[in-house]
């Protein structure tokens, strides 16, 4: 079974280790933050200006003043620190950020991004995510193995435009995660019931399949 | 050491056709809602504004875009207006889009009187196209300009007569970069307040940047996103 | 997210000998005095030090000179201190003074991942030595690589247990932008708060930049100038 | 006569202009607070990160953790503000301070500046000095026209290591007020009592002596 995009998230989740500071990007990467293990202090940061985002605020507690990059209204937790856009983007580039989550279109089997912007349709710009991925020490893709169209979004090269180059370590897929390579994309684990022979068939960049791949667990 | 005045109209009016303006703002947060209003209203044409986001159709920056008032929009994210979308597609509009934090620290870099400074954003991308790469320490980074703006208009919390001025939350974003990046410097605030009535250690921008500053009225400060959780 | 650490010893203990460290003051306003002494009593040696100045004969960095625990020190400006220039003159201690502007921008430069930037402090002097000079808009700039320091040490007025730092009046000066630059950051504070005490609104260094913190004591506060007005 | 350190400084005060933010050296520049004209107001600048320095505390209200650039214990007045270091450089780097006042050891007639150091001596560092004069819009030089040796200060070329190259745009000494031009020093005004034949003797740079001379008035 494919995962659903809360799984995805529950699987990324796994990944964060006590004392994080970690950007979450908008869409399936928003939604670690609530699955965040036990045990596991995580700082949130938004580049917008804000280290420690808290959940959404209650009905009738939302502040304009106060908001995600994703233009939602958040809440602050204790330890919240705010400060303004160049530092946040300096804290970025510095590698202070242990952890970046954000989505794509494609990923090429070296590292390749593309997320941003598709020829012949509106473009809305960049944001913050040429900064992100060019920067972070450590970034995981969060997708959907496939397009709308069921073309594979795991390439050799990408073919839409880029945004930014061998830059991403890991993918997390609603039927794999993978780990990009100087063999192109290892695979490291399925979603629990979904085949080899359909990871591998949905994979259009290099794929290494090497010894038992396990199923992912929650 | 006074440079309060009246309002949003004293304050813009030597902003001429033609002008390039900074505004802060992140999406509709922290936006200078006064000087927007009365930049519609003194029918400004061919303006070019660099600012994070283009606002939406009816609030922030959209409402210059309504009134066709802008030449070019220097942003890193432009979703959510569709009146920019017809402008844009109709050639009306010019756009060029940087990453936000290229855009953040040329603010920087003029207020801090750096010419140029390297990033790695948009290495390898088409943002890379004419400009200098250069590789330090193993990795590329492109050359990027320190912006020259003839004005920057800015929203704060709170703001003293010398021009200091202390922003709220995520609120401040673009604006203390903003604030020092402009020529002319015109900042509108919530609340001002006499000089020696702000704690000196809080400040985020010192009044040594702003040029102008005035209490605005009525804001609005629009929610873009509501996001909320039920009580239990 | 806890970052506290008991005490200076603690903080401190895997600094070993031949480390670069970053340390925050100017002159004695604003300086670590708990690591210091510290650092005194590990006996570390054949440090390298960072800091805009290299204390008095018996405080501050100089009571690190007086064990000669020091190979190289980096600063603007090293007057005040006759066992510095005694090691200097006698090739014990090395030295290389920089301008302060370009001292206080090669933090910031580590703390924002810029690897190097333009300023045209010292174009034409013997600072410029051995650098690559360029030309930006008819102005001559000298370009300057970011700091690489094994431990930043500073001193903040408050902190809370996340890093978070808040710093009193002048004695700010370099320790925001040593906090930045180092691969570990230690902060002594004077007064030490849960996370949640601080106003997130009014922070000067985000925590994200702090790894270890304590709360110091015993701060002697040394005056290097008294300068007064009689009373009326 | 030739004037007293205080006197320069009172003829320096005379420059300022209602609204400047000032930067004053150590030494004879500091003095210039002391004379600020009535019914101007200026913010002074201290690089160590404050805008609005105050006069000294009265005794026994001295701060550890507010000194100025000189070191020395001050005051704040209404509407002051602290900053750290980087951003300090950082407003005079842009040009927001309108005038930078500072002592010297030389200056050339191309407007270069020696203040730091002395082959041979100790060398103590150039502190924020080279900063300010690369950057800073306009520069006044207080000084004595000589050293100690009798010798000009005011020079064809420097002959110790430079702080700054053609950054000076005036002088004033105990005995001239002199503007920095393409020609040369230009004499813009004599102490009282001193004779255009003094400073001629005195300036060893090329001095341009156009017209009328007229007295400093105080």
């Amino acid at each position: 079974m494919a995962l659903t995009k809360e799984q995805i998230a529950q699987r990324i989740a796994k990944e964060l280790r006590d004392g994080y500071y970690v950007n979450l990007g908008i869409g399936i990467p928003t939604l670690v933050a609530n699955y965040i293990p036990p045990g596991i202090e995580v700082v949130l940061q938004s580049e917008n200006g804000l280290l420690g985002m808290g959940p959404f605020p209650f009905e009738g507690d939302e502040d304009p003043d106060l908001i995600n990059a994703g233009k939602q209204t958040v809440t602050t937790v204790p330890g919240s620190v705010f400060f303004d856009s160049a530092m946040s983007f300096g804290m970025i580039r510095a590698g202070k950020v242990d952890l970046t989550v954000l989505g794509a279109m494609e990923v090429s089997e070296e590292g390749d991004i593309a997320s941003w912007k598709i020829p012949g349709k509106l473009v809305k710009g960049m944001g913050g995510a040429m900064d992100l991925v060019a920067s972070a020490r450590n970034i995981i893709v969060a997708m959907m193995h496939t397009n709308t169209k069921g073309e594979s979004k795991l390439l050799q090269k990408c073919s839409l435009p880029l945004t930014g180059v061998r830059c991403i370590k890991k993918i997390v897929t609603d039927i794999a995660v993978l780990e990009v390579t100087n063999g192109g994309f290892k695979l490291l684990e399925r979603a629990p019931g979904v085949s080899i022979k359909e990871i591998i068939s949905k994979t259009t960049g290099r794929l290494r399949v090497e010894g038992e791949i396990p199923e992912m667990k929650f | 050491m006074n440079k309060v005045v009246q309002n949003a109209d004293e304050a813009i009016k030597d902003i001429q056709d033609g002008a390039v303006l900074m505004l802060g703002g992140f999406g509709l947060c922290g936006i200078p809602e006064n000087c927007i209003t009365a930049l519609v209203k003194k029918e400004v044409k061919n303006l070019t504004c660099i600012s994070n986001n283009a606002g939406v159709d009816d609030f922030g920056i959209g409402l210059l875009l309504q009134k066709r008032q802008l030449k070019k929009m220097i942003a890193s994210y432009v979703g959510e207006n569709s009146e920019f979308e017809r402008q844009l597609l109709s050639g009306e509009l010019e756009v060029e889009l940087i990453p936000q934090g290229t855009l953040a620290t040329r603010c920087l870099a003029a207020g801090y009187g750096f010419p140029v400074f390297y990033t790695p954003a948009g290495v390898g991308t088409e943002v890379a196209q004419g400009k200098e790469v250069r590789n330090f320490n193993g990795k590329d980074y492109l050359m990027e300009y320190a912006f020259d703006a003839d004005f920057s208009i800015v929203k704060a919390w709170m703001g003293d007569t010398h021009g200091n001025l202390i922003f709220k939350e995520t609120a401040r974003n673009f604006n203390p970069l903003v604030a020092m990046a402009g020529r002319i410097t015109i900042a509108e605030v919530e609340k001002l307040f006499p000089a020696g009535q702000l704690d000196p250690n809080i400040i985020h921008t010192p009044g040594i940047y702003v040029h102008r500053i005035f209490q605005g009225s009525n804001y609005e400060k629009r929610i873009e996103q509501r996001t909320v959780r039920k009580r239990k």
